[in-house]
Order: structure tokens, then C-alpha cells, then sequence
């Protein structure tokens, strides 16, 4: 019974369960995001953070329970609208070693029908001056870079970050921040994994998952 | 008797094709049993552990 | 979401623009994988002739047969590299993040892997057909012929390869799942380039070949999509 | 209907079931081959062109049989388990892939010992035959594929791909053959046109038939009911088992 | 340091067995694996009949080339997976790393590879060379040229792997190097099993082909290690 | 004119230049690390970290200047009298997606003539339930630790490790930390890079790479 004073939420997760292999990685698992909200998943190594991020996206099928994305209730795979308004960025950045950041980010957008042009965004992350150098001979926090500025030139409303922050240097950090920061005062939302302190100005409604080794 | 095993001369073809037949047939009883017996020995030793 | 699903087609073009420009450049800055195939399917087509040494009329009653088995090994050999880059470094997953469906998806990048592969062994093909005796006025039609099958052979293909992308070792695995699918189209190919060899007009082999693209580009996807998200999961 | 649905796809209740369905198709089977066996063996009279050769058809065309029947049956297994995420069905196909393999095998087998006599070789480019062999092929790469994971539900997903795959193709594969045969047609092979079967030769084919037929649904529960044990291992059903 | 040198030797043989298992491991999973390489031989063999033509003695005639053909299939797929996984999971800097030179590691690693593929098809030639009506009594001249004939279609294909790894190695080296060796080991390898199916002994053949082997295994570490190197660079 | 009183070095940096494309990542770098002495790496994302640890494990060539292993001096390629005592960890893992942890680190290890099993350091890194888990579905921090369990059961004395703790929780971090201790307590050194605050109980000679995006 929501009054209209508070948003309805964008992520609603209802009795989540994961298994992996043998092992109950989560269950029972239940929060919601509105707009504007910022999810952290915390967890020790191996406790579920990637696969919870995975079934987010859809990319894996929770064993038991149901996603809401945008008031629409999912149990089994995650429905063609809501993947357009969601982006998912994982421990891997995606990128073909043969391409340059253009190139690689253009495939990329194009796999989600956006067309905003990247450039500024790489100006942005200042990588003005590797334009034309193939992702192979770029630094990993480069590529990191590069990898996610095609998040705020898209028209998503939800992003799924899997540990942005790795290998990353302070300036970098704080850049991704300011780009979630106004994905959320746009009124999207983000859910993140990491294991660095947020930086600010985030303010989060953290997740702790069991820890497992 | 033995002009039935001699089979009009086809004896080797006959008796080979049904030979085969029900060993093929035996032994696919076999390995499934074999299999059923296995993991129900396998459940008695853990359940002896887990207890 | 309305407006998404309106200009759904749109976007389906601009898509598979995207991925062929991707997957060209790709293949252009590595050209070295794109002429295995080809090296394969020349040696092949030269074993018989040369090492065999039969009487022409020998050898010209088998060109048709050899020209197609040394087509569908060829295009065997590039194929564990099809799918298992983009899913090594993550774009896979984004493939089948993305709102339009990954069939088609999988299907544009086969296409992709055609035009790097099959379209260039069809093109060899008269370099070796003429020299294992086969009419030159009858090339067009063994062209065209190779051009549907290569095509299919890419399609099944693209089967294998999407079932096997998470295995380490796909080597020999992948050609024993594709084979026995790809013996009709074999057969009709190799008598169809008989039929163009002595001559007449193969209908029948086209209409069978056809028919065999249609189903699997039509079923192909499907399975590939299938098969991909099995991969990921 | 979907309540049942709904229960055989739980396994404690399968494993039950299929125990209790497990008599009612082996000892008939039992019955109806030995009955069969006998009949061809020593009631129907020799053909009179084949003269006691043609006997082989009681063990060879009900194997024939089955290996077609088998890759059907395992392709709608592999598919409901694929559309409906029922790890039971992935159980049954499993199951039925060896058997299917091996009764294909036996059709090839017993083929060829047949050709022998009575096309004076081994093996013939006949279409049944080529087909045959090319199905081993399929059911071969299903098992091979399904052991390459070594996650096994990725396994059962994948080689069920497959499954569903081939059976749209074997059709076609049958067909292009039969084709492919009328223009290869090996001067060896005259007379594989069927002699005209009499209602005394007939009767054991049919009982034969019925008879693998059950012999295969029973095996095939047995390997079911096993392979469900070891998948449950570690639920609390299997636990109460033993 | 000196204990290092003095050891070298059997570091070495303990190196190879150890990258060995790796790759076998990778290769077979479980010892069901090792029935695809029968299933592939049989397939690739079947495909001829179907292809040109059923006749025992037109078959009779394909044997030697339909075998070799197999044969080099098996060594060439799967090849372009020999490096580049290794490269991109870093495994292969760690092996430039090793105290121990780098052509003796790709080599240990081709060896490898023939292990799963190109042996395992010369032990089962005789399923397929004797329906085929190869001699039974000269199949261990064939099996011998076979050997030899998969060891060199292996370091060559493996070399043309190494350069493909790099971005800036050009592809257009791969023909250029590989198809002059390649070409004659398939030609002269299927002339010698056509000799020995004749039942005379193929002495040039061999010859032709040691000579291939010594120069494929001599140029080959060297070319691997520098293509690998320049990949890493 | 050292005295006899501070250990000789065991790793020399003289002068070093090294460009990549055609810019100058470093040039004039020198410093030296003697037994027991941690050398910490810093600079923004495209510095040149990676290139400057690629170069002393060998693995890329300086474009001037030279290295000093253990006394020995290089212009050229690293000798492999000094690669036998080092060890070099990247971005990346170089673990097999297809094996176990185990039968990835006895690879690993025989490619340097290690022969010290591995388990004890695993179990360490609470990897003892992943014994037999394909490294392909491991977690990113468990497949970290099990990459970087090899490092203390080898007989290197010097580390080089690029980024050691990216996607490693809180005690992953404290783990490695003392891993790295017990190395520079028994006399030899470390190398490494990282974006991160150095975990306690580390003390480092910090070199700071010129700045590039
Ligand atoms: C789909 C697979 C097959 C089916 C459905 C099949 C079915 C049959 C049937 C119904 C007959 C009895 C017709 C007659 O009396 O002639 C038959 C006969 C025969 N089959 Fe098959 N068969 C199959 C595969 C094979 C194979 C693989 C071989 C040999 C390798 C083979 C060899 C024979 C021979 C030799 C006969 C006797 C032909 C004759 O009567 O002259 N069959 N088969
Ligand atoms: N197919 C599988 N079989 C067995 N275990 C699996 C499988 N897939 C994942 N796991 C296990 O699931 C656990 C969760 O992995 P996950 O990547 O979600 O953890 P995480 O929270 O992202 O850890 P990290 O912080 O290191 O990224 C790990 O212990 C992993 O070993
Ligand atoms: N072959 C090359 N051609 C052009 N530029 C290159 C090449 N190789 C590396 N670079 C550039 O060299 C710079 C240094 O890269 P390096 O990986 O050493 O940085 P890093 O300090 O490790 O950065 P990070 O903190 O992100 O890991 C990067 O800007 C990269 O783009
Ligand atoms: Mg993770
Ligand atoms: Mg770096």
C-alpha cells in the first residue's frame, strides 16, 4: 500500500535463490530499488555477488524466486524491454583487442540500439589521446575506462556494475562516480559490486551477502 | 534337432545374429541394475558416515 | 518500450550493419586465420589430382565429389573460432544482453564468417575446378551451387561451434556432431556439380538445396541461441 | 493433468512410480520374446527364397526399429526437458541415448550379417543401411557432447540442442540418401525387394516387435530410476532410501 | 644460478611431462573423449562414398588421398586454439618467463597437440584403410609415412598459429610459409601410400618426408618462439 | 662505495627509457631494491606500471638503460639465470579455464621448475572446498588467490606482481600482505602495483610514474 509521495521501484527482488554447483550461494534473497537508489552488494570472495549481478541482467536463471524490472515480474528469463533499459558491465571489459575504443564501443551500443556518439565520453574519461590505439595496447584502467563510458551515453535506466572500480586509479574512481551520481539524480538506478570503500559522493543501501571463501 | 541348428546351411549367420541380439540384450540389463545397485551401495556407506 | 518494439526493424538493420563492420575489420586485421580455410580446401582439391595420378576421365568423374568434401572440410576448420573469442573476453554475454534477439544475432555473425570464408573458397573454386576437369562453361552453375551449400555448411556449422563454445577442447568433437548433418547436403551438391558437369540444369539439387538453406536459417538460429545462453549460463 | 505433469516431474514420485511401472513391461517383455524367439526360430517356415537366412529379420528389423524409435523418443524427452526445465526428462533422455546407440548397432550388426548370404558381401551402399549408420553417428554425438560438460545440467541443455536438432535432420538424411541410392545402385545388390511375408512368418515379427519394444521401456525406466539416484544424491528423499 | 644450469636437463624432461598432462588433461576431460577421434576418422571417411562414389574400386583408388586428407585435416583443426587461448589468459607470458627457452616449450606443446589428434588417427588408419581394400600386409609402411606426415602438418600449422596470435604479425606469412611444406608432405605422403598399397617400398617418399620433418622441427621452434615473442613484446 | 654494512642490491634500475608507440613512458628512471625491500609502483592509469614490470620480468625489452638481477647486468633481454628467480604475476591470472586450481598451479610451477605443493598455500587462501572446481567457475578473487598461491611456495626472490589486489576482499588483501612480509623477511624483494592504500604490515619505497590518462 505505496502513497504516491514514494516512487514505485524500478528492481524489485522477491525470494531470491541461487544455486551454483552444490552450493546455495543465496536464498531468500529480497530488496527493491527505486528511483534515484543506489545498491551495493558486499560479500567476501566467492559469496554471490557476480551471480546475483548475472541473474539481474538475465544472463542466468534464478532457481527459485522473481525479478520485477519496471513494475514487470519475471520468474524465469528476463523479458526483451527490460534489457533495453538495463546495462551490464562484468568482471570482463567486453572489449575486442583488435578494435580501438570507438570501434569496440559502437558494436557495443549498437547491440542495444543506442547511437549517442561515445567521443566525449572518452574525452571525458581522457582518453583523447588513444583514439585509434587497438583495446590490446591500452592500459587495464583504460580499458576499464573505455569500457564503461559507454554507460552514460546510453538511454538505460538501470546499470549493473560487476567491481567498476578494478584497476582504476583515484581520478578514474572518482569520474565513475560523478557518472552513476547523475544516472541517479537522472532517476535510474545502479546496483554495484565492490570491495573498495564507495567513493563520494555515493550513498548506497548496501547488500551483504554470506561469505563463502 | 540338428537340421534345425544346421539352419539350411545359414547356420553361422542365424545363430550369430541372435547370439549377438541377446547378449546386446543381456548385458544393457546388467549395466542398468549394475548402475541401481551401485549408487544404492554408494547411499548405505554414507548414510553409515553420516550417522 | 512501444517505441523500441516500432522501430524494432530499424534497429535490426543498424545491428547487423554493426556486427558485419565489426566482424570485417576483425577479419581484415587478422587475415591470417581467414586463409586456413582456404589453404585447406587448395591442398585438398590437389591431393587427388596429384598424388593419385589417374587417368583423366578417372579424375573428372570424381571432381564434383572431391570439389564438395573438400568445401564442407574447409569450412569446418575456422569454425571453433566463430564464437569462442566472444565469449572468452565477455561480448558475448553482452550479445545476449542485448534486447533484440540473440538468434538473429548469431545468425548476422555467421553470416559474417561466410563472407571471410565460404565466399572466398566459392571464388578459389574455378582455380581448382578447371584443372581437375571440369567444363569451364559449366562453372557458373557449380558456383552457384557452392555458394547455397558453403552457406548451410556455415549454418550447421555455427550449430557445432555454438555447442561447443564453452568446452576448452572442441577439436574433434565438433566435426563428429557436424557431419552426419551435413551429408544431405552434400549429396545433393556433389550431384547437382555431376548433373552441371555433363551439362544439363540441376533442378532438382537446387530445390533440395533450397530447401536445406531455408530450414536452416530458419531452425539454425534458434538452436544457436539456444545453445549460447546454455553456454553462458 | 497438469497436477500430474507437475508430479512426475518430482523425482521422489518418478523413482517410486517407475519402480512399481518397472514389472508390467519387463516380464511381459520377458514373455513376448521368448514366445517371439521361439516362433521364428521353429514354427515359421523357412522363406522360400532365403531359406532359413531370412529368420535374421526377427532380431534384425525389430532392432531397426527401435533405433529410429529410440532417437525419437530421446529427442522429445531432450525437448520437453529443455521447453519445460524438467530435469526429469533430461534423466530419460540420458537413459535412452546408450540403448538407442545399441540397438542401433545391433540393426547394423545383424544387417550386415544378413547381406552376407545374401548379397555375398558384408556391406552394400544400400540407403537403410547408409542411413543406419549415419544415425549411430547421431546418437554417438549426442553421448559424446553430453559428457564434454563437466557442469552437468550445461551437458543435458546442450546435447538436448543437439537431440532436437538431429531429429529434424534425420528425416532428411533418410530421404537424401534413398536418393542418393537410386544413382549409386551397387549391381551387387538384386534382390533387397521384401519377399512376400505369409501370415505364419509374420505373426513372430510382430510379437518380436512388441516384445523389444517393452524390453526397451523397461531398461529404460531402470537406467532412469539409477541416474535419478545419482543426480539426488544429496536430497533428503534419497537420504530416507537407504 | 649454477644449480639452475646444472639441472637444466631434467627440468626439461620435468617441464615437458608437466606441460604434456596439461594439455592432455585439456584435451580429454575423460576417457570417453578419446573415441571422437575414431568417430571423426569414420565420419571424414564416409563422406567420400557419399560425396563421388560407392564403387569399391574407384574407393580403392581414393584410399591413399582420402586418408590423408583426414590426416591433415585432424592436425589442422582446432590448431588456431593452440596459442591464442594462451595468449589471451596470460598463460603464454608466463611461459616466455620460464627459464627455459621458449621454442622447446611450443614444441613440447605442438607434441601435444599430435598426441590427441594426430596419433590417435594413425592408430586407427587401419579401421578405415582396409574396408577401403588397403592391403592388410602393407599397412605398417602406411602407418609409418602417416606419423611422420601428421608430426610436420602439426609444427607447420603450429607455426602458422604462432603468427596469427600476434596482431602485428601478418597473416599473409601463413601461405607463404606453410603451403611449400605443406603441400609436398600431402603429395608425396599420398604417392608413398599408393606405392605401398601397390606393394612397393615408397624409399623416396620417406626420404622427401623426413627431410620435411627435420626442417619443420628444426625452423619451427625457432619461428614459434620468435612469432610468440613478438606477440608478447 | 657501498660498505659492507647494507647487502648489495638485488635489483639494479639504471637510466631507464621505454616508449610505447610513440610515446615515452619513462626515461632516467633508476632505483635499486636490496634484500627485504618493497618497492611500491604508483601513477595514474597509462603511466607505465605494467610496461616498467613487463620489462624487468623480462618480457619486453627497455629501449635504453639497463637492468641489474642479482648482480648481473641486462641491456637486452633478461638472462634466464635471473628469470629462474623471479616471478611475475599480471592483469591477468594465466590460469586454465578448463582445470582445477591445483592442476593450473603444478603447470605453472614446472614451467619454473617448482616442485612445492601447492594445497598448503590454497588451503591458506580458504580455497579448500574449490579443490576440483574448473578454474572457469571460480570466483574473480578466488581465481586471484589461486593465482597468486603459487608465488610463496616458489624459490624466487623477487616478486613482481601488477595490481595483486584487484578483486581481492579485505582479508584477501591481508593474506597477500603477509605473503609479501614473510618473502621480504626472508631477504628477497617485491615489485608491485596497485591503485590501493598498501594493506598493513607493508612498508614501500614508493616510485611515482609520470602522469598520462
Ligand atoms: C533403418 C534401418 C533398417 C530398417 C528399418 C531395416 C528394415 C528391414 C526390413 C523391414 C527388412 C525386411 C524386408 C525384407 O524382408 O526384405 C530388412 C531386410 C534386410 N535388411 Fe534391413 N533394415 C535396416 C537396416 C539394415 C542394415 C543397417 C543392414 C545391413 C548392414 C540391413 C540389411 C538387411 C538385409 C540383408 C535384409 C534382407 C534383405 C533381403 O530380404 O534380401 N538392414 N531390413
Ligand atoms: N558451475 C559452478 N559449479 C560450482 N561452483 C560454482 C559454479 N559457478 C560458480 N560457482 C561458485 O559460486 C561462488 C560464487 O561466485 P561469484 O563469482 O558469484 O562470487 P563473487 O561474490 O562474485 O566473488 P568475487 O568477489 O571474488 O567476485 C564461487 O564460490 C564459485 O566457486
Ligand atoms: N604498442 C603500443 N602502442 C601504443 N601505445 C601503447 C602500446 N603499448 C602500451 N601503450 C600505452 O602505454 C601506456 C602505458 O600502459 P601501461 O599498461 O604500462 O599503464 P599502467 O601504468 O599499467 O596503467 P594501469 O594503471 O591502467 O594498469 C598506455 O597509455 C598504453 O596506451
Ligand atoms: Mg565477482
Ligand atoms: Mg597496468
Amino acid at each position: 500500500m505505496q502513497t504516491q509521495s514514494e516512487p514505485r521501484a524500478l528492481l524489485e527482488v522477491d525470494q531470491l535463490e541461487i544455486w551454483r554447483g552444490e552450493r546455495r550461494l543465496i536464498h531468500g534473497l529480497s530488496f527493491s530499488a527505486r528511483p534515484g537508489e543506489l545498491v551495493h552488494l558486499k560479500g567476501p570472495n566467492g559469496s554471490g555477488k557476480t551471480s546475483l549481478l548475472r541473474c539481474l541482467a538475465g544472463l542466468s536463471l534464478p532457481d527459485d524466486g522473481a525479478i520485477s524490472w519496471f513494475g514487470r515480474r519475471y520468474t524465469g528469463r528476463i523479458g526483451a524491454e527490460a534489457r533495453a533499459q538495463c546495462r551490464y558491465l562484468g568482471h570482463q571489459d567486453a572489449l575486442k583487442s583488435g578494435l580501438d575504443l570507438a570501434e569496440n564501443l559502437r558494436a557495443l551500443q549498437a547491440l542495444h540500439g543506442d547511437s549517442a556518439d561515445v567521443n566525449p565520453m572518452l574525452e571525458a574519461a581522457g582518453l583523447e589521446n588513444r583514439f585509434g590505439v587497438a583495446a590490446a595496447r591500452l592500459s587495464a584502467g583504460q580499458r576499464r575506462r573505455g569500457a564503461l563510458a559507454r554507460m552514460p551515453v546510453s538511454n538505460a535506466r538501470a546499470w549493473l556494475l560487476d567491481e567498476p572500480f578494478n584497476s582504476l586509479d583515484a581520478n578514474g574512481i572518482a569520474l565513475i562516480a560523478c557518472w552513476i551520481a547523475a544516472l541517479l539524480s537522472a532517476g535510474g538506478i545502479a546496483v554495484l559490486s565492490t570491495h573498495q570503500p564507495l567513493p563520494e559522493p555515493l550513498r548506497a543501501s548496501v547488500i551483504e551477502l554470506g561469505d563463502a571463501a | 534337432m540338428n537340421e534345425f541348428l544346421f539352419m539350411g546351411g545359414y547356420a553361422a549367420y542365424v545363430w550369430s545374429c541372435f547370439g549377438l541380439t541377446f547378449a546386446v540384450l543381456i548385458a544393457n540389463v546388467m549395466l542398468a541394475r549394475h548402475s541401481h545397485r551401485k549408487i544404492l551401495r554408494e547411499l548405505e556407506t554414507q548414510g553409515g558416515k553420516s550417522q | 518500450m512501444n517505441m523500441a518494439v516500432a522501430s524494432a526493424d530499424v534497429q535490426l538493420g543498424r545491428l547487423a550493419a554493426a556486427l558485419l563492420r565489426r566482424d570485417l575489420l576483425l577479419a581484415w586485421r587478422r587475415i591470417g586465420d581467414a586463409l586456413n580455410p582456404l589453404m585447406f580446401f587448395v591442398m585438398v582439391a590437389l591431393v587427388f589430382p596429384l598424388a593419385v595420378t589417374p587417368e583423366p576421365d578417372f579424375m573428372r568423374q570424381l571432381a564434383p565429389g572431391i570439389l564438395w568434401v573438400a568445401a564442407l572440410l574447409a569450412s569446418l576448420i575456422g569454425l571453433n573460432a566463430l564464437f569462442a573469442p566472444d565469449f572468452q573476453d565477455g561480448t558475448l554475454e553482452q550479445q545476449a544482453l542485448s534486447p533484440l534477439p540473440l538468434g538473429f544475432i548469431a545468425l548476422v555473425r555467421v553470416l559474417g564468417h561466410w563472407l571471410t570464408t565460404g565466399l572466398p573458397l566459392v571464388a578459389l573454386t574455378p582455380v581448382i575446378a578447371v584443372p581437375l576437369g571440369f567444363p569451364a562453361e559449366s562453372l557458373p552453375v557449380l558456383l552457384l551451387l557452392l555458394l547455397i551449400g558453403t552457406l548451410v555448411f556455415s549454418l550447421l556449422g555455427a550449430i557445432g561451434a555454438a555447442l561447443t563454445v564453452s568446452l576448452r577442447a572442441s577439436g574433434l568433437l565438433l566435426p563428429v556432431l557436424i557431419l552426419p548433418l551435413a551429408v544431405p547436403v552434400l549429396i545433393f551438391g556433389a550431384r547437382g556439380a555431376q548433373m552441371a558437369m555433363n551439362g544439363d540444369w540441376p533442378s532438382g539439387p537446387f530445390y533440395m538445396l533450397g530447401f536445406l538453406l531455408l530450414i536452416a536459417a530458419s531452425l539454425g538460429p534458434l538452436a544457436m541461441a539456444g545453445a549460447l545462453r546454455i553456454s553462458l549460463d | 493433468m497438469w497436477t500430474w505433469f507437475h508430479q512426475l516431474s518430482s523425482p521422489p514420485h518418478f523413482y517410486r512410480m517407475a519402480g512399481r511401472l518397472l514389472p508390467w513391461f519387463a516380464w511381459p517383455a520377458l514373455l513376448l520374446i521368448a514366445v517371439g524367439t521361439y516362433g521364428g526360430l521353429v514354427l515359421a517356415p523357412p522363406d522360400y527364397q532365403q531359406g532359413d537366412a531370412f529368420r535374421i529379420i526377427y532380431v534384425h528389423v525389430p532392432s531397426a526399429w527401435l533405433s529410429l524409435f529410440g532417437y525419437v523418443a530421446m529427442a522429445v524427452a531432450a525437448g520437453i526437458g529443455l521447453i519445460w526445465r524438467m530435469k526429469l526428462a533430461h534423466v530419460a533422455a540420458n537413459a535412452i541415448a546408450p540403448l538407442g546407440a545399441s540397438f542401433t548397432a545391433l540393426a547394423l550388426a545383424t544387417g550386415s550379417i544378413w547381406g552376407k548370404p545374401m548379397w555375398g558381401t558384408w556391406w552394400v551402399w544400400d540407403a537403410r543401411l547408409t542411413s543406419e549408420l549415419i544415425l549411430l553417428f547421431l546418437y554417438l554425438g549426442y553421448i559424446a557432447l553430453n559428457r564434454a560438460f563437466d557442469d552437468r545440467k550445461q551437458g543435458d541443455r546442450a546435447s538436448a540442442v543437439l537431440a532436437l536438432v538431429g531429429v529434424v535432420n534425420v528425416p532428411i538424411i533418410h530421404y537424401s540418401v534413398e536418393w542418393w541410392n537410386t544413382l549409386h545402385q551397387p549391381a551387387t545388390i538384386t534382390k533387397f525387394d521384401s519377399p512376400s511375408i505369409t501370415g505364419d512368418m509374420l505373426w513372430p515379427l510382430l510379437v518380436m516387435w512388441l516384445g523389444f519394444t517393452f524390453y526397451f521401456i523397461a531398461v529404460a525406466l531402470q537406467r532412469a530410476r539409477a541416474e535419478t539416484l545419482q543426480r539426488e544424491r544429496r536430497s533428503a528423499w534419497v537420504g530416507e532410501l537407504s
